[in-house]
């Protein structure tokens, strides 16, 4: 089982003979990922280690069953490789291009749900299901299999967190990092949802960050929704006020969104929160010796 | 990217916003002639990028000419939480006899964009937002769909504005806004006070406005508003090399990559007892150069007393930071203490270069936290037991 | 039962002031229709033949929870009209305005479902389910309640058929007006599927015209999906040949969209097809009594 | 509403879709004069709201300007389908290297734009789509999102464009063409050829366009294309009267409410054994009025032996209906017996003023089966049992 990546995931990268492409493409099938296409406009008919390269993702489907996206394209491709990805049939599509404009993003986004498909990022490190997929930058050797669910904002810090946890003889069902940018495909009650439902999946950890109000809803979904344990971790505790201008983004969220506000509603949603990545760790660890 | 008061208004009426006639000044000579120009009574704004410029004297009404160079003379080089003054806006006073609220923003957990109007403006409208929720107007536009002429109807009609000249002209400039939102790729638009006159004509008299930097490239005459001088020196000095850097107040430089990872790394100083001295991301990359320039804009802070290098490597490679960390040690002269961490990507490469070049002022550390305790301890702090 | 409009419709008027709207609303309340609110713009506070006015339609279904749209405002304000019954909650529309930019409803259509709404129209005569409620301009003189569904293309040629109906005896449970525009919010295929859901419809009349493919549609639908017997009768069997430039429409439907080819296509999926409304009338009331 | 080539490629110019240089002529002479304009060879192409001109030969080369205003003179006055050419365009001839196709419509049942294209064109596409259906790129376009360059990609590329540079070219034209398509409102754009010169250059070399014509009120400059004297003059004078009128060939005039309604009297009028002479709808309305002008229309059409008034009134109210024939029989000679079957909205009370008044020539009949029967007896035919 898993989330979103396993071993039926078989994937087109689109942006394979670019420089990251070419790099994380090959590096993602010798992880054991089924990298079964690229994608590359002018380029079909070539090969990148052995991955067959196609003019469109419409045809790389027809030809390799591909079902699944990731997108390394640069930014100002990146919106139409999402439609194309959708048009194609791909049901999952992890963009890990950055620099998406965000109201182009928002059309993208209303797209890929309304057309049923699933997406994590822009400008995300991708998904990997330890010893089954890994699709995206996210550095494997870091992580071990396991029952934890993990999901980020944050990707350096996610590697920090499963590497906390792989120290400690935990490891992870999926690793899931969602992307900072304004506009993301997945929010974290998203991935929650999926892993509330993955049987391979036994506690969850979501790693938030200071700013917007994803994690208060994070909290007000677990506490309804969710029978599993959820620990978290927020970053910027001793970050300084943002200089921020108007007062229009405070009063959407109606919450401050500093980390202590978030650890608050967490904590009153039943979510045991860590103030390190370390503690975060302990806290599973801990749990996992009890049950 | 956050736009003056004089250049959001200058989008504003580009998309058939009213705003009023005015001129730009940055003497209090220039201030006069604007003045001139426009004739009469004229506001004096003092052009910061934050908020409360009217409680800190930034704002001010001059009769006549002389008396708008005057207080432009006041106004100019005056510093506005954290902000000096280097501009003025020289505007045609206005008559006014309402204030209201509209704006426009980015609503992210909903993932549609959303008007806010309320008849009560002028003042600090999360105040009213705690307070009167009931009067501020909260209504989401489909992107998909865009503005449709029902929102402006709904806006005035549930804010509750009766005189129906005034209405149609909300409604309509709603409409506007929106052009100007989504043609600009603004993530906020905001008029506060958005004013009535006596004459029953409705006018945007400020402007908030934040566009979104992932689409400058589309807007080359909005990128070319970003005033470089607004920042810090230290800041600017590390956004030309493509470094993210903010200067706080503490004695330990941090050094890491992603920004999730420095948020934490200073949370952990914080929590061993220590005070970052700011915040400081490679990014993604983390090429050798790239760390010697951050470790130059670093060093360039007489208050640094060590500096953490947190590092874990995933696009970023272990081994091409060690490589950076070296050659900075050649090149530049730091005399601060480096407690340096590894882990990730090419982890082991990196640890094994920089054991093997062993400079004298630098330490490995196994973990985050360890490095943590370290960094603090020569900055010369005590330690708390975390 | 009977579909899209019954006793449990209650119907706001956009247009209500207007003079279609305040013919026409007041007329479907006579007939028993609940008509709680009319909006127009400016006009709230008012009343139409003691119909409440609002300034809007969110007011009005707030105030008399009204879950029904009927949309009579001049075609330049129909598409603002359509998504502000939408945005307002209103399950149901019924747009009797013609004259509506097509590129502009292919927008509403898709928002209309998307959001889980049901319209039918533009310029479409509404719906009447006999006995319960009339939501449009169908003269429900003509019609009697029984159990026949009957759905059209066509006003007045709709009023014909019922009346040869009724002239037989036979009732109708619901008769749906979809309109005849390039794009329309329902199609035969969709009021097909009310009608074999519902208890109270025991055969269907579909009364479709030359031009396009829905009746093509309608046929391959009623023979995979439908076990109620569905009646058609076509228009348009001397109609001339369109003047029709380009060659796309032809292509696209694969059909020549003549009356021929139409009851060809439905006779092959076993509808039983009139060439004249008596016609159709009669074997409606032949399979009535034979069945 | 239908625009002619030469309109079209308007329209595609501004939009930015190449096409060829050219001027219109109504004359000979102005023919002359285009081609001297364009210098060298030139085409002479009819202008007709209807497809075959090339077989009917309305498309002739002219190798200057001279023999130009001959071809003009030869094509001035043709008749093609009906069409009498009143306008000729003088284009500058093109070299081909490739005719391809390529048009945008709508998608009725799919609710989406549909591009269709194909390498294989210059011919009758409907032969090419029935024959080499796997030759011809179907591809919709969700008209929420609206065109991507993906878009572009697949039709090149699934439709075997094996140049780069003219895939290129395709590929940027059909999102121009995305454009004029949804900036004018058109029901269909069609180019074919859509032509490559031996330089490699690709451009539309003919155009069939049509605009709804419920958006025309946004597009009052192609509202303005619309050419009254393409139709015949009692269709022109029916549209001016707001009435649809199309003449047929048969003796039984048809009048009714409702494009159906009429629809099917026409095949009654058919199956009873008789001929109709028109269709004729008078819409939703159906005023006093309208119903005078309509049977001015229909009796100034010689052929007509005697006219069925088929009205089942729901917005049209019967007693009205009855008041316009009697209005019509007072204002206009008409020799014609007229057979009426009123029923719906005010039927009786309309039965009961045609009663009353009783005009000669005036028969009422209880259904539309014996009214056909009637009409179709007064035509003087035999009526055929049905």
């Amino acid at each position: 089982m898993a989330i979103l990546v396993d071993s039926e995931t078989r994937l087109v990268v689109q942006g394979l003979t670019g420089s990251e492409g070419s790099f994380h493409g090959p590096r993602n099938k010798a992880y054991g990922t089924q990298v079964v296409a690229g994608v590359t406009p002018g380029k079909g008919g070539q090969e990148v280690d052995g991955i067959p390269v196609f003019d469109g993702v419409a045809e790389a489907v027809a030809e390799t069953g591909a079902n699944t996206s990731m997108i390394f394209v640069p930014a100002r491709f990146a919106i139409d490789a999402i439609y194309e990805a959708v048009d194609a049939g791909i049901h999952t599509i992890a963009c890990i291009s950055e620099g998406l404009p965000a109201h182009e993003m928002l059309g993208a986004y209303w797209h890929v749900r309304g057309e049923g498909a699933r997406m994590i990022g822009p400008n995300c490190p991708g998904a990997l299901s330890p010893g089954k997929a890994n699709v995206g930058i996210i550095p494997a050797e870091v992580f071990a299999e396991g029952s934890v669910g993990l999901v980020s904002r944050s990707g350096t810090l996610t590697y920090q967190i499963g590497h906390e946890l792989a120290q400690r003889g935990l490891g992870n069902s999926t690793i899931v990092g969602i992307g900072g940018d304004p506009v993301v495909g997945s929010s974290f009650v998203d991935v929650l949802a999926l892993f509330e439902a993955d049987p391979e999946t036994e506690s969850v950890v979501m790693v938030g960050e200071i700013g917007g109000e994803e994690e208060e809803k994070a909290a007000r979904y677990i506490e309804r929704e969710m029978s599993k344990p959820v620990f978290a971790y927020i970053a910027g505790f001793t970050a300084p006020p943002g200089k921020t201008m108007g007062h229009a983004g405070a009063i959407i969220s109606g919450s401050s969104g500093t980390a202590q506000a978030k650890k608050d509603a967490l904590e009153a949603c039943g979510v045991r929160v860590g103030t390190t990545p370390t503690e975060v760790a302990e806290l599973v660890v801990a749990a996992a010796a009890s049950g | 990217m956050d736009l003056y008061e004089y250049q959001g208004k200058e989008l504003f009426a580009h998309y058939g916003i009213p705003v009023s006639d005015g001129g730009l000044a940055a003497t209090p000579e220039e201030a006069r002639v604007a003045a001139e120009e426009l004739g009469g009574q004229v506001v004096v704004k003092a052009q910061v990028l934050t908020g409360g410029r009217g409680k800190a004297g930034g704002i001010k009404l001059a009769e006549d000419a002389s008396e708008a160079e005057a207080r432009a003379r006041d106004i100019l080089g005056m510093d506005i939480r954290g902000h000096v003054v280097r501009k003025v806006w020289i505007e045609k006073a206005s008559e006014i006899a309402k204030e209201y609220y509209l704006s426009l923003t980015f609503d992210r957990g909903e993932k549609k964009p959303l008007f806010m109007f309320t008849t009560q403006g002028g003042v600090d409208i999360e105040e009213v937002a705690a307070e009167h929720p009931e009067a501020l107007v909260r209504l989401h536009v489909d992107p998909r769909v865009g503005f449709q002429p029902f929102h402006g109807r709904r806006l005035t009609q549930e804010g509750g504005v009766a005189d129906a000249g005034e209405a149609k002209q909300i409604q309509a400039l709603a409409g506007k806004l929106y052009g100007c939102f989504v043609g600009s790729d603004a993530l906020l638009c905001e008029m506060n006070p958005l004013i009535v006159t006596p004459a029953g004509e409705v006018r945007a008299l400020d402007s908030k406005f934040t566009v979104d930097d992932n689409a400058l490239y589309k807007h080359p005459h909005i990128a070319e508003m970003r005033d470089l001088e607004a920042y810090p020196p230290e800041e600017r000095a590390a956004r030309e090399k493509g470094v993210t850097y903010v200067k706080l107040d503490g004695e330990v430089g941090i050094l890491g990559n992603g920004a999730g990872l420095v948020m934490s790394t200073l949370d952990v100083i914080a929590i061993v007892g220590g005070r970052p001295a700011n915040f400081c991301d490679l990014g993604g990359g983390g090429s050798a150069e790239g760390v010697v320039d951050a470790l130059e804009v670093i060093t360039a802070d007489p208050q640094v007393q060590s500096i953490f290098f947190n590092i874990f490597g995933g696009i970023t490679r272990c081994d091409e930071v060690a490589r950076g960390i070296l050659q900075a040690l050649e090149q530049i002269d730091i005399a601060q203490s480096i407690v340096v961490r590894l882990d990730g990507t090419n982890a082991e490469e990196g640890r094994r270069m920089l054991q093997e070049a062993a400079p004298p002022n630098l330490h490995t550390e196994p973990t985050m936290l360890d490095a943590a305790r370290r960094a603090v301890e020569l900055a010369g702090e005590t330690v708390e037991v975390a």
